[in-house]
């Protein structure tokens, strides 16, 4: 339907696990706008909620986990979250390309990459399958791939890097133009992962997509979104264009994570730990601010009252250290 | 368990009586389908008296072991002396492919049973009873004359129990100068031991022996065989062939008597030979529609034999003792309630035989009645002691009856485990204990490993087999050539380890001897050497007698009749099946 | 060295460690009543095996009146051939069976758990000799080799009854020891044991072995279903000589002298060995299905 | 002191029938660490920095070459004699995941080490836990509530804490961190990695720290060497920042060129290096093994191997016959 | 291909080493058996009232043919007729070699095996597919444990229920033999009807023991595969539920085949008790039959088969891994 790219707009989305302790959520009341045409980048530590709010984009969280609240509208889709079905899978893959956090196993072991491409096609009705094989080569050389090579292999035949372009081509050969990569560089190697990331960055421009990458590599972000989000404990704390947020971070979860990382160059001292530790599920504060147990600026507010995302400008920013201050 | 009866169809409706007449041959436990149609390979796929015939079908008498059922001999003259026989045969006897049973045929026959080495035609030197010369006199008359120098009252018995085979398909087994090497082998010296080999050796060419198709003189013919059933049809050329009431007969597998049971049960057996069975089940085969038990004599009975090299049974009194102590009616109440009758008193004879053979000695014989205080009395004059209720050894080391009996002979377990509790029950610690299979269990007896096993005795109707279970090979006693000669216990095969003499009425007898002279023995001359024998047997205990075998039969009056209910009739020689020869006879009709 | 030094020190919290296991032993059961049910059945048979022919007389009563007697509340399972209580059989018959099996497990898991280890943590030509070795053994259709040997082996006792069995049936619990061996050895704290020099003893006993605890206790307790089912059909089969009673033998009986598959009289005799051994497959199988839960502590302490 | 020279490993990968594949790990690989002093090994992954690592821990035999602990010569040990020497040298494994034993509690996972060691030196029960309370203490970790734990109930960075002390039961004289907090949360990382620092700082050990984030380097063996590895073979070798700033290998190059630049606070490096091609470990060993994914390949370097070398102006040794300095790393804002 | 040839030259070494120890041992076994038959037979002819002298006679007769010759000369002799497919005489079936009365014997036991194994196969993959989406529910468990259960249990109590069951207490399958001989063997309704009749007992119990197998092999294999992360991207990129099925399937079912080929070994070996409650006159029948029979040469010459048989699966097992895994194919091809 939509040969533009659609614009995202998650509201309020809350998904829950169902785990002994009872539902815990995973994803807490997120609201984020993915602008159309944009690349947006998602930052988070491990267990944060990113691949479980890059799933409900797909409406394609795993049970025992479920959206609990919230919607996902897509343009041209309408709401993911109501989506049932048939409507829903011809939705995937067509509307949406999803690249897998470990795309290195997200190929079927016994089939060549073309059997995979050919049922990808048949599900999907596509009905010039060869026009569908050309433009997966297409796809594949644009990425520097031998595209006929590739076709005739099978997953193990290819190396680490070289799946994850065909991942790629995958997600995008059905021209969808919302493209979800949870983690597309994690196992990678550095140059194998720079070249990754160019083919993204193009890719992207060229075919007018709506991009939304995540990471907890706040490198791979910087790299290539425009937009950058990031999340803590299932609840988004601080998002704003890439690069004034990496310049001035205001959630100081944001910058106690950018003055974490040891840098190239300058004085090496300046790096400084974040004390404490991420939290599980089962550890997340059930109410009161996510991050107030490692918080320099902590207050007595931040026990029991879960800080609002407030706007500021192309900025959002949950946190009432920051808010108190700006807005006070 | 029921398809049988259910798919009779493709003969039932037959012309000449027909129907189909259902079976087993309890002579050979499971059946083959790769094995030949011949009647000397021991899984051959020849059913003597439905496909295969002998000159005639001797019968266990009483007391005459030379009586038989006519054949493919029509009849036969004995000569008073028993040195020669002269047969008669069939003037329309007729193979199954239509040639005539000629007096060549039975000749080759006999030389046949001599590579196979028979009781009549046997090679060995100096063997008793075996033919001297063999005389075609006419083409239906042939006569054989016994070697006189070591004769035998059998002798007509041995010859009559030959299988006659057709010259046309088996003539290449035997070689032209056959009979030439028989001469030689029945000589003496290194020649003959020569002749003796090559005969003996042609034995495995007749065993191995694979006739192209059955060729059969008797009323049915092999039609075909599968693992689990052989198929037999009507052969048109039999002589009595008008009278052959079943226009077909199947034969069904088994390998044990279990699966006999299921047959019976379900009635679908019209006939099957004597299968030992518990009560309950054999109540079961009586409700079954149709079914019928006959009874009738077999000579057989069985014994449990003691060691007597091992202590304490080399003493006369342990083991008078424990025939006091074991109830044999119970026993045989338990262990083989149909098949048996207890053993009226330990004399070696089956109860019935010794009617007729020693009718007088009998009632003299001590008859071991289950007598707890009789059995301590001699128990004590063995020197043993009671200590706690518990019989120990003279020295004090305790004493433990074991019994051994080999797995899978049900009624034998049943017995040995009901005697245990019974001596258990009386304060002698007994136990039982079995051996994997017959083989082995014959072997370990043999080699003298155990105390005291199971023996069959009484084996057949003629004096010589009667008692040579007790005072032959396995008590040291050998016969080889008309000379009987004793070994010491331990040594070549003699495991009973008996006294060599006893004294019976005051006179030391040699029972080896005694039994080594029955074996040419007239019947009169039998009868006293019997009465000795059979009183030393109850009086020294080598085993304690049991019980006799009854030979039950079952047979299934739905769909033929006709079935005799006279003993002589019920059980044959060697290998027969009776309701075969029964059906040639024509006893048997077709139900209306 | 190390060794003696490690129980004083250790003691409090080896203890304690040790309550603690089983406290969490005691949740996992707990978890399904199913598995409850397991423990239940199998500790009523070990009970069986060690005091069932305590109640018994040497020599069972029998009566030759009764004999193959239908099942009655005298006699729950009815009567064998010779007028003793089936059930009685099964009990006093329970011991050689529970023992055999118990010496097979032993054998099975001693043997096959050295020889996986060895192998595995050897590597090299040993490995591959032993792995032949092994491969050969499972080859070999155990069985028919069981029936073979039984012409040259008179099992006697349950202890060479077992001993046999143990010897013939290590080849699986090797070869699963070894694979979970290589790949433990893979894992980063065999390698720092390896590193801090400490001895191969404490490396395969305390690194090693419990990590696999779930492994070959599990085979342990397959095994012992094993052998029971060998034992029991090399006597039902009737080709080993039976000096004692034994289910087998019981079965044997059943069907080839009372008649068992033709007489419904003589059911009980056959049905209760069945159901002993159904009953004791069923309470291995249900224990069998929380070894995983009982031998990794995060799920034991979930 | 630690020192390798022409240090060789091959692993031979048995096919199950036919044919072996010889994967050449090292191909003679020279390395000093001080006492007390730092190194790091930077290389694509599978060029052979883990296997470089094992060997020196010990955990690895090598095929030829000489390794010397404190001037003693290993190779003519026998494999047991070796085994006290390697003892100083602590592996500290990638995975805190799997280097602790999931059945075994913190206490008794440090118990053993603590537990021959003092048998060796004839000292107290007490002194064990003592001593492991100590160990646990220096990595930053409350014994008293680790102690009792099973590994499951701790996080990842506590786990590599944990993994650390160990390692320190024994008084190692080098600890080799092999990629030691590629799976560790970004906000944790700075913690393991100040610990390594303090631990050198404090107790003198040297670290061999390995690693594909060069950044990490710099943080924890900023005074030491840096050794760039490439299939097997060091390609350049030296201070570490004089090759973050300055390098002059393609290789060397392309690695800093490939780290991400932060965009908005970093200024990309002017003249960055791709390789023409991606990793192919079976590619022809003829001539200098990065020559074919070179874009500044001469002539020389398909049929001659550049072996470490210092030329002239170049402050670092290095294994190229073109050296020459290129601006590759981003540099931020404010410097520029 | 050449990898396949490479690999079956392998194996095939294997095989033939393995078969030359087994028929090494089986012909040691053997030799010590204790046990005479011929004394057996004697008695046995005695019995039925044949005159002793006569009876020793036939015997020795019958087996005046005994292997005799030094034991090494034996051994030799036994290997070199097996290399020539020659496994002797029968002891007990004079004049039919060994290798007949087997090839009779084996089509009894092949085709219930067979038929009965890939029933089970067929039912427990399915069902343990079912187990695997429902493991989490009540119904999940109880084919979990009913699965273990009947994998647990010997294939004999099962056998002897079936027996009691359908042939004793409702007699409406027979337990007797191979087929009514009534029938004239050929392609014809009532040959096959009565083929097929006594052939269900024997394949329902191999089906039965083995399925509780496949259902527990096949969950837990599925279960892998749902773990997988293939599975979840071909869900995400919407393919069809039907082809999303296939893959599981397909890569759930690979790991069972080779069980399969190996439990067509397993099962020869179990023959024995279904083949002996059921009188199916099969090679496990045959191997009892021979062992109380003494008949040395059938004996080894079963035992040879047996393992044989198990060996060729085996082998076949792997071969057809190899055809069907491309990881395998080209894994040890490319290097
Ligand atoms: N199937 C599940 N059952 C229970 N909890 C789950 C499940 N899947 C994820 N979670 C929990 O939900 C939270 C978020 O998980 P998610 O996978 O979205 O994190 P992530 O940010 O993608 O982490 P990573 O960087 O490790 O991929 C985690 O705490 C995780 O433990
Ligand atoms: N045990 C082994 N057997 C065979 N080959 C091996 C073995 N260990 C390592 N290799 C090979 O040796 C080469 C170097 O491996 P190594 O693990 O040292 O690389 P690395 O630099 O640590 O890589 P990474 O960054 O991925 O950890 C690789 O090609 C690897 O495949
Ligand atoms: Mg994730
Ligand atoms: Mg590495
Ligand atoms: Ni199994």
């Amino acid at each position: 339907m939509s040969e533009q790219a659609p614009g995202v707009r998650i509201g309020g989305l809350t998904v829950v696990y169902k785990t002994p302790a009872g539902e815990l959520p995973a994803v807490r009341d997120i609201s984020l706008t993915l602008e159309p045409g944009s690349i947006t980048g998602i930052v988070g530590e491990s267990g944060s909620g990113k691949s479980t709010l890059a799933l409900s984009l797909l409406n394609a969280v795993q049970p025992p986990g479920r959206i609990a609240a919230g919607s996902v509208e897509i343009d041209g889709l309408g709401d993911v979250a109501g989506l049932k079905g048939e409507e829903l899978r011809k939705a995937r893959g067509k509307h949406i390309g999803y690249v897998f956090q470990a795309a290195q196993n997200s190929l079927n072991p016994l089939k060549t990459v073309g059997k995979q491409l050919l049922d990808l096609g048949r599900s999907h009705g596509v009905e010039d399958l060869r026009g569908l094989v050309r433009e997966a080569k297409e796809l594949l050389g644009r990425m520097g791939l031998d595209g006929t090579r590739v076709l005739d292999s099978h997953q193990h035949e290819l190396s680490g890097g070289m799946r994850q372009r065909v991942g790629i081509m995958l997600a995008l050969v059905l021209n969808a133009h919302l493209v979800v990569l949870d983690e597309p560089t994690t196992a990678l190697d550095m140059i194998t992962q720079a070249n990754i990331l160019k083919i993204v960055r193009e890719v992207h421009a060229e075919r007018g997509l709506t991009t939304l990458v995540i990471t907890h590599d706040i490198g791979v972000v910087a790299e290539v979104a425009d937009r950058l989000a990031v999340m803590y404990g299932g609840r988004l704390v601080e998002q704003g264009p890439t690069r004034e947020v990496l310049g001035s971070p205001r959630h100081p979860y944001t910058r106690g994570l950018i003055r974490a990382i040891p840098q190239l160059v300058g004085d090496i001292d300046e790096a400084q730990a974040l004390p404490g530790r991420p939290p599980t599920l089962a550890t997340v504060p059930k109410e009161g601010c996510v991050f107030r147990e490692r918080c320099p600026l902590r207050m007595d507010v931040c026990d029991d009252v879960d800080p609002e995302a407030v706007s500021d400008g192309p900025r959002v920013v949950a946190c009432h250290a920051v808010n108190v201050k700006e807005h006070a | 368990a029921c398809s049988g009866g259910s798919t009779n169809k493709s003969g039932g409706s037959g012309g000449g009586g027909g129907g189909l007449f259902t079976t087993i041959d309890v002579n050979r436990p499971g059946l083959e389908a790769t094995a030949p149609a011949n009647p000397y390979n021991p899984k051959g796929n020849s059913f003597p008296g439905y496909s295969s015939m002998k000159l005639g079908w001797v019968v266990n008498h009483l007391t005459d072991p030379n009586k038989a059922l006519p054949g493919i001999a029509a009849s036969w003259e004995i000569a008073e002396d028993n040195s020669a026989i002269t047969l008669k045969l069939q003037p329309n006897a007729k193979w199954s492919d239509g040639k005539p049973v000629t007096a060549e045929d039975v000749k080759m026959s006999i030389g046949i049973a001599y590579t196979q080495g028979s009781t009549a035609f046997s090679v060995t030197p100096g063997a008793a009873g075996a033919a001297a010369e063999v005389t075609v006199v006419d083409p239906q008359t042939v006569k054989i004359t016994q070697d006189m120098a070591s004769p035998s009252p059998k002798f007509a018995r041995g010859v009559l129990d030959t299988t006659v085979l057709p010259a046309h398909v088996w003539s290449s087994v035997l070689p032209a100068d056959f009979w030439d090497k028989l001469k030689a082998a029945r000589g003496d010296g290194a020649d003959a031991e020569k002749a003796r080999e090559e005969v003996t050796a042609l034995g495995e060419k007749v065993i191995a022996f694979a006739p192209p198709k059955d060729v059969s003189a008797g009323p049915f013919v092999l039609e075909r065989v599968n693992p689990s059933e052989a198929l037999l049809v009507k052969n048109k050329h039999f002589f009595n062939a008008a009278n052959v009431a079943p226009a077909q007969v199947k034969f069904l597998n088994y390998t044990g008597n279990e699966q006999i049971w299921t047959y019976l049960t379900s009635g679908k057996l019209d006939h099957a030979g004597f299968t030992a069975a518990p009560t309950d089940v054999m109540n079961r085969i009586k409700a079954a529609s149709g079914n019928e038990v006959i009874k009738g004599f077999s000579p057989v009975a069985v014994g449990l034999a003691f060691n007597q090299s091992k202590k304490p049974y080399d003493n006369v009194h342990v083991r008078r003792g424990l025939a006091h102590l074991i109830d044999r009616e119970q026993v045989t109440k338990v262990a083989s309630p149909e098949g048996g009758t207890a053993a009226v008193t330990t004399s070696g004879i089956h109860q019935k035989a010794a009617q007729a053979w020693i009718p007088d000695t009998l009632p003299k014989l001590e008859p071991y009645t289950a007598d707890v205080a009789k059995a301590e009395e001699e128990f004590k004059q063995a020197g043993l002691t009671k200590k706690d209720g518990k019989w120990t050894l003279a020295d004090g080391t305790p004493w433990k009856v074991s019994m051994h009996a080999p797995a899978g002979f049900s009624d034998w377990l049943s017995a040995q485990e009901n005697i245990k509790s019974q001596l258990v029950k009386a304060g002698v610690d007994a136990e039982v204990v079995t051996t994997a299979d017959y083989p082995l269990y014959l072997e370990e007896l043999a080699a003298g490993k155990y105390d005291a096993g199971f023996w069959l005795m009484a084996l057949g109707p003629a004096p010589y087999d009667i008692f040579q279970r007790l005072y032959g090979a396995s008590n040291g006693w050998t016969n080889v050539a008309g000379k009987v000669k004793h070994s010491d216990a331990g040594k070549a095969g003699n495991w009973m380890g008996g006294p060599e003499e006893i004294e019976v009425d005051g006179t030391k007898i040699n029972p080896g001897e005694l039994t080594g002279k029955l074996n040419s023995a007239k019947e009169e001359e039998a009868k006293p050497i019997m009465a000795q024998l059979a009183q030393a047997a109850n009086q020294d205990l080598p085993v304690i007698q049991l019980w006799d075998y009854v030979n039950t039969q079952f047979v299934n009056n739905s769909r033929f009749t006709g079935y005799p209910k006279d003993d002589e009739l019920l059980r044959m020689g060697t290998g027969v099946l009776p309701s075969g020869v029964w059906i040639q006879q024509g006893l048997i009709k077709a139900k209306q | 060295m190390s060794a003696t030094l490690i129980p004083e020190a250790g003691a409090p919290a080896g203890v304690t460690m040790r309550r603690n296991f089983w406290r969490g032993v005691w949740r996992v059961l707990l978890r399904k009543p199913s598995r409850m049910a397991g423990v239940v059945i199998i500790i009523g048979f070990v009970f069986m095996g060690v005091f069932g022919p305590m109640f018994y007389p040497d020599h069972l009563p029998d009566d030759p009146n009764a004999i193959t007697q239908p099942p009655s509340w005298e006699h729950w399972f009815g009567t064998d051939p010779q007028g003793r209580d089936v059930l009685a059989l099964v009990i006093t018959g329970s011991r050689y069976v529970l023992l055999t099996a118990a010496v097979t497990a032993l054998i099975t898991v001693v043997v096959g758990t050295a020889i996986g280890l060895f192998s595995g943590f050897k590597r090299g030509r040993w490995d591959t000799v032993l792995m032949r070795l092994t491969d050969m053994k499972l080859t070999i259709p155990g069985l028919p080799l069981l029936l073979v040997l039984a012409t040259v082996w008179k099992f006697g006792s349950p202890l060479q009854m077992g001993l046999v069995l143990g010897l013939l049936g290590w080849g699986g619990v090797a070869r699963a020891v070894r694979s979970q061996t290589l790949s433990l050895r893979e894992r980063g704290f065999i390698e720092a044991a390896r590193g801090l020099g400490l001895s191969t003893r404490h490396i395969i006993g305390k690194e090693l072995l419990p990590s696999m605890a779930p492994y070959i206790a599990m085979n342990m307790l397959i095994a012992v279903t094993g052998a029971v089912y060998s034992q029991v059909g090399l006597f039902f089969l009737g080709v080993l000589p039976y000096e004692s009673d034994n289910w087998g033998v019981m079965l044997n009986l059943a069907v080839f002298q009372a008649g068992a598959m033709v007489t419904p009289n003589a059911l009980g005799y056959l049905l209760a060995p069945l159901l002993a051994i159904l009953l004791l497959t069923l309470g291995i199988v249900l224990v069998v299905d929380a070894m995983d839960e009982i031998f990794n502590p995060r799920l034991r302490e979930e | 002191m630690i020192t390798g020279t022409g240090v060789v490993k091959t692993f031979k990968q048995r096919g199950k029938v036919l044919g072996a594949r010889e994967v050449r790990a090292l191909r003679g690989v020279d390395f000093a660490i001080p006492k007390g002093g730092a190194a790091s090994f930077i290389g694509e992954s599978g060029c052979g920095k883990t296997t470089l690592g094992r060997i020196i821990a010990g955990l690895e035999t090598y095929d030829e070459g000489e390794i010397a602990i404190d001037g003693v010569s290993l190779s003519s040990l026998k494999p047991k004699q070796r085994q006290p020497h390697f003892r100083k040298i602590q592996l500290i494994h990638q995975d805190p995941y799997s280097a602790l034993n999931p059945t075994r509690t913190i206490h008794q996972t440090l118990h053993a080490p603590l537990s021959l060691r003092a048998g060796q030196t004839g000292r107290s029960k007490a002194w064990i836990e003592e001593r492991a309370a100590e160990v646990l203490s220096l990595v930053g970790l409350d014994p008293g509530s680790v102690l009792a734990r099973y590994p499951h109930q701790l996080s990842g960075g506590m786990r590599q804490r944990v993994v650390i002390a160990r390692a320190l039961t024994v008084d190692p004289e080098m600890l080799v961190a092999d990629e030691a907090v590629s799976m560790i949360d970004v906000s944790l990382r700075l913690g393991i990695l100040a610990l390594l620092k303090d631990l050198r700082e404090r107790l003198g050990v040297s670290v061999l720290f390995i690693t594909h984030d060069v950044a990490t380097a710099r943080y924890i063996g900023g005074d030491g060497e840096l050794y760039v590895i490439y299939r097997g073979q060091v390609v350049e070798r030296g201070a570490v920042d004089t090759i973050i700033a300055d390098p002059v290998h393609p290789y060397t190059q392309s690695l800093l060129s490939a780290i991400p630049v932060l965009h908005g606070l970093e200024q990309p490096g002017e003249q960055p290096v791709t390789p023409l091609e991606s990793l192919d470990e079976s590619q022809a060993d003829e001539g200098c093994l990065f020559a074919r994914r070179c874009p500044f390949r001469g002539e020389r370097c398909t049929s001659e191997r550049p072996l470490l070398q210092i030329t002239e102006g170049v402050p670092q040794e290095h294994a190229c016959f073109y050296p020459e300095r290129r601006s590759v790393i981003a540099r931020p804002m404010s410097e520029v | 291909m050449t990898l396949i040839a490479r690999r079956l030259a392998g194996h095939l070494a294997r095989g033939f080493v393995m078969i030359l120890v087994v028929a090494t041992i089986s012909f040691f076994i053997v030799n010590n058996i204790p046990g005479d038959p011929m004394a057996a037979r004697y008695e046995k002819l005695v019995e039925q009232g044949m005159a002793p002298e006569a009876a020793s006679q036939a015997v020795k007769v019958l087996y005046g043919f005994q292997p005799d010759g030094s034991l090494w000369q034996q051994y030799t002799e036994f290997i070199g007729g097996l290399l020539r497919f020659d496994l002797g005489v029968s002891v007990s079936r004079p004049g039919t070699p060994v290798l007949d009365v087997l090839t009779e014997a084996a089509k009894w036991t092949v085709l219930p095996v067979l038929l009965g194994t890939l029933l089970s196969f067929l039912v427990g993959i399915i069902l343990g597919v079912y187990a695997a989406i429902k493991r989490t529910g009540k119904l999940g468990d109880a084919l979990a444990i009913s699965g273990s259960l009947l994998h647990g249990i010997p294939q004999y109590v099962l056998a002897m229920l079936l027996v009691v069951i359908f042939a004793t207490l409702i007699p409406i399958l027979p337990a007797e033999g191979t087929v009514d001989i009534l029938f004239e063997p050929g392609w014809n309704a009532g040959y096959l009807g009565s083929l097929a009749e006594r052939a269900v007992l024997p394949v329902v119990t191999y089906a039965l023991s083995a399925y509780g197998g496949w259902i527990l092999a096949m969950k837990s294999s599925v279960v892998t595969v749902l773990g997988d992360d293939f599975i979840l991207a071909a869900e995400l990129r919407g393919m069809k539920r039907s082809i999303v099925f296939r893959y599981i399937a397909r890569n759930a079912i690979l790991p069972l085949f080779t069980m399969l080929a190996l439990s067509l070994g397993l099962l020869l070996g179990g023959a024995v008790f279904i083949e002996k409650i059921f009188n199916y006159p099969g090679l496990g029948w045959l191997l009892i039959g021979s062992v109380q029979d003494r008949d040395y040469a059938l004996m080894s010459g079963a035992f040879l088969l047996i393992t044989v048989a198990t060996i060729i699966a085996n082998i076949v097992a792997d071969l057809f891994y190899t055809v069907i895994d491309p990881r395998v194919r080209s894994g040890e091809e490319a290097r």
